[in-house]
């Protein structure tokens, strides 16, 4: 599954990346999650969407950091951005107040109506793994216009069932995210490190409408622990061109030299 | 009103057992010297209130200093999680941890609230968030007009909050810039507050929208230099991500981590923090040693 | 997306009978230009909201735009009474108008809200206070926590806020500086937002945590220097404080506030605002002369 | 009854303000009122409390004008501020917040318990004369820790029987205020152009503590609604000193100089 990685010369990690950021348009006001989604979120800005607006949770409205931060609150963030305001003040007027276009999340664990855990494995009062919790997420995930999700696939992240809903997707599908009462669309795609997926516009299930270069869909199923549904015309996702893996390699080459000490 | 004092004076004074502090700081500006002082003073049972518990709450916590927990997201930014946090809530060690999680929205609805004495915040939240099924300090109201289902949390009031911040004047007005966070908020909600600062200047020469805390809402000001680090101050020092890097190596191993604080934390005080900032200043990024000087 | 535009198109394009329209400003940068060209435009049957309804809004139901106000304080500040409401809501001239009445403390909390897409806002309010008895818009609910009676009122949603401000950049960002009022919540509350601005620059040269409102949030801006007069802007102009106490005899009586209005407004344009202010500039207090050009 | 004025050589409106200016101190943090209030705590300031913190509602935290505002949103009152705030967080954070030791008000109409009315005379939905309303006034007569009023006696002005209440002062007396879950101690002192009040421990009603110069019981009752109560050890209000009228003329001078047109 890998072997695409030396023939074409990237890594799968590059291309999920670079799909990812080619989701995003230039007018899209897009709540950054770390890791993943900053890197791709950051790519678009640096290639085809140069004027989106990417806010981090710290408070940073419309920033342009020269390296990826290690954290949502690092000082390049701030020294980059429009403005900086409150937290309150982000979580209510930004966030809660409708203005954000994307929300762009990872993921620990996902289910295939795009609801996340980062909350526990096994129990929440007897928790097996105690993992970092909700953060942003819960609120992002029901007040953003939509949701963007990348994540790398496996058996672990990718289950019939999680274990605690951090921030709710689709539910179990259909309309049980308007009877809840939730007024966004929430999870539109999903990037991986081997296809896109989309909810199915009826049940919401996420499908598989692209595969990445080199895979296969007995890759994807293998690393996917529910029973992948695959779109009837599927097609292969276009291939990192050399801009893109160019802005993202400079990028983590900036990121690295910065965040090394001597 | 403001008193000028050390940071080990202004500790002494003003913790006891079993307080509800919040240490806050969103990424930027956390108090870690604070956290420090509070640990090698030795206070027990203490409520800790932080929306990103992060590497000090780590230490707070495997020292055995706290007894309960309030946040919002327990993990080392970008890095991953925190293991002594874990190491309590899973195993209990060195002491029981009890945990109240909220979501973001929530605890900075309940501080902006708590600043505004208020005993609730109000919000659009936990929509389908599992939370609060877990939580039974997450409630639900309607809304008086439309009927419109909305989250309600207790808002946050702490006994005592630090904070850091880039500046004080001489009379003791406090002038913070970047990523201002909560830590307004955190002040306000207290009871009491500690602020550590990197400088003490005579007089502020700023925007007039500038966040400024006046004199008459703080407690006590300490002036430390390189208090934050490894988190960072704007205009002063950055952050010192390998020593966030390396805190999930330091941390997985509770006789490595024991060993670590004696050195680092509890032999020390808090003047070693101006040293250790002062290799990650802005323009050098990249030459901190924090974590094995 | 903002859209550059003149101060007559912005109001063509966004405004018609019946809508509910804020204008604010809270002493500072109160969008003058915008009131007079709304009233040359004649639309009707506003519902005028505004916490300090002042000259502006006196001269809008002088004119018979609004057939109703929300509102907190309805005075000419430091000077008197506003005769032109007063004689609408006295005498129903030249129209009825509804009243809904708030005090600044309901009226900041349901900006804020509206800013927050909430349906309402939750604060300690109205104890003791007979507004409550006559508005059937503020309702007493129970903290789900404590029991505490806590006063909530709808939030404010406009279909269209018109602020003034002092620059925007090329992108359509703005920038607010100084009594910043409850202008960004005007706009952030708002379907729709206008905004005139002493000048457009190249890019913001300014403070880190400074009041920006970026483009994404504003419809329509309109560059027209001296649109707050007689109002002020901070760093441009002083407020005009003779035209205020002027205002008081012109308003005084029907026919001289018409006839005033006929000259001063309705035969005006934008572009008169900037002769109006020029004589206030900071460096010059005492030098205006707006109300007698 | 103004003989004292020409006797002494000072109105009994400068001895209202400064006779206000003395009850506050440099600890105090009061969130001042437009008018006579603006004029009694920028004497203090300028005289014998030079650290007091002003506070206007427009947004200003310890400001320093060096002329009287004539609003509450003067360019003077940002330009000599610590900081500005938003209008919002000041009613949030710092009115309601509690940060406010004295709230300084004027009033239209004033009962004996202190209960102010600033919105009609006559019926509320049929009023005789509309007021401009309660602005900032319900909330700050609520929650500054204690509330000092200065007015003009009138028998317009004092009456027994407010028509609007405003802003509550102490109800019917005695501990109305606490019924009502109001936790802050509400009106402690009344400084009028003839005299000073405080309310009477128990029935909270206002009685006079100290007359001004010249000014005689029967002065106070004939420009005042209610039967008066004096206290039994009344004493006369100390005269202005040279320092304090200075002040409070030079205050005027540059004000009056700074809102001319030529």
């Amino acid at each position: 599954m890998n072997s695409h990685a030396e023939k074409n010369e990237f890594t799968s990690d590059e291309m999920m990346t670079i799909a990812a950021s080619r989701m995003l348009k230039s007018d899209d006001v897009c709540f950054v999650g770390i890791g993943a989604p900053s890197a791709a979120c950051n790519v678009a800005r640096l290639s085809h969407a140069p004027d989106i607006t990417l806010i981090y949770e710290s408070g940073t409205i419309g920033t342009a950091p020269d390296i990826l931060p290690l954290s949502i609150g690092d000082g390049e963030l701030c020294d980059t951005a429009l403005t900086t305001v409150s937290v309150p003040e982000m979580f209510r007027y930004w966030l809660q107040g409708g203005r954000i276009t994307i929300g762009f999340l990872g993921a620990a664990q996902i289910d295939k109506f795009g609801n996340i855990n980062t909350t526990v494995i096994g129990d929440y009062h007897n928790p097996k793994t105690r993992m970092p919790g909700g953060g942003g997420a819960p609120e992002i995930a029901s007040q953003a216009g939509q949701i963007y999700i990348t994540m790398k696939q496996s058996l672990r992240s990718m289950v019939p069932k999680i274990d605690f809903f951090t921030s709710y997707g689709h539910g179990n599908g259909y309309d049980d995210r308007q009877k809840l009462g939730i007024k966004t669309t929430g999870p539109t795609v999903l990037i991986t490190d081997l296809a896109i997926w989309k909810p199915h516009p009826e049940t919401k299930e996420f499908i598989v409408t692209n595969l990445h270069a080199g895979v296969s869909k007995e890759d994807v199923q293998a690393h996917c622990g529910w029973e992948v549904t695959f779109s009837k015309q599927i097609t292969t996702t276009p291939l990192p061109d050399a801009t893109e893996l160019n802005v993202l390699r400079e990028l983590h080459k900036r990121t690295n030299a910065a965040h090394q000490r001597i | 009103m403001a008193q000028f004092v050390s940071l080990q004076d202004a500790v002494r004074d003003v913790m006891s057992d079993g307080l509800c502090v919040a240490l806050e700081g969103f990424t930027h500006l956390i108090p870690h010297a604070s956290a420090h002082e509070i640990i090698r003073q030795g206070f027990k049972n203490l409520t800790l209130v932080r929306m990103t518990p992060d590497i000090i709450y780590d230490q707070m916590i495997g020292m055995g200093c706290a007894s309960k927990l309030i946040f919002s997201y327990a993990g080392n930014p970008g890095v991953g999680l925190l293991r002594r946090l874990r190491d309590a809530v899973e195993n209990q060690w060195p002491v029981p941890l009890e945990i109240e999680e909220h979501s973001h929205a929530a605890m900075a609805n309940a501080y902006e609230a708590g600043a505004a004495a208020m005993p609730c915040a109000l919000f659009r939240g936990y929509l389908g968030a599992e939370l609060k099924q877990v939580n039974p300090n997450i409630k639900m109201i309607s809304c008086p007009f439309t009927g419109e289902a909305l989250a309600a949390v207790p808002s946050i009031r702490p006994d005592v909050s630090f904070i850091h911040a880039q500046k004080a004047d001489r009379k003791g007005n406090i002038l913070i810039e970047g990523i201002i966070g909560i830590q307004k908020e955190a002040v306000l909600s207290a009871a009491k507050s500690v602020v550590t600062v990197e400088e003490i200047i005579d007089e502020f020469d700023t925007h007039p929208n500038a966040v400024i805390l006046p004199h008459w809402t703080i407690d006590y000001i300490a002036e430390v230099p390189g208090a934050a680090h490894p988190s960072y101050a704007q205009g002063y020092y950055a952050r010192d991500n390998s020593a966030y890097k390396e805190w999930d190596i330091l941390s997985a191993d509770r006789d490595l981590f024991l060993k670590w604080m004696a050195e680092h934390v509890m032999q020390q005080t808090p003047d070693v923090f101006a040293k250790r900032a002062q290799f990650t200043n802005p323009q050098s990024t990249g030459q901190g040693d924090s974590c094995d000087e």
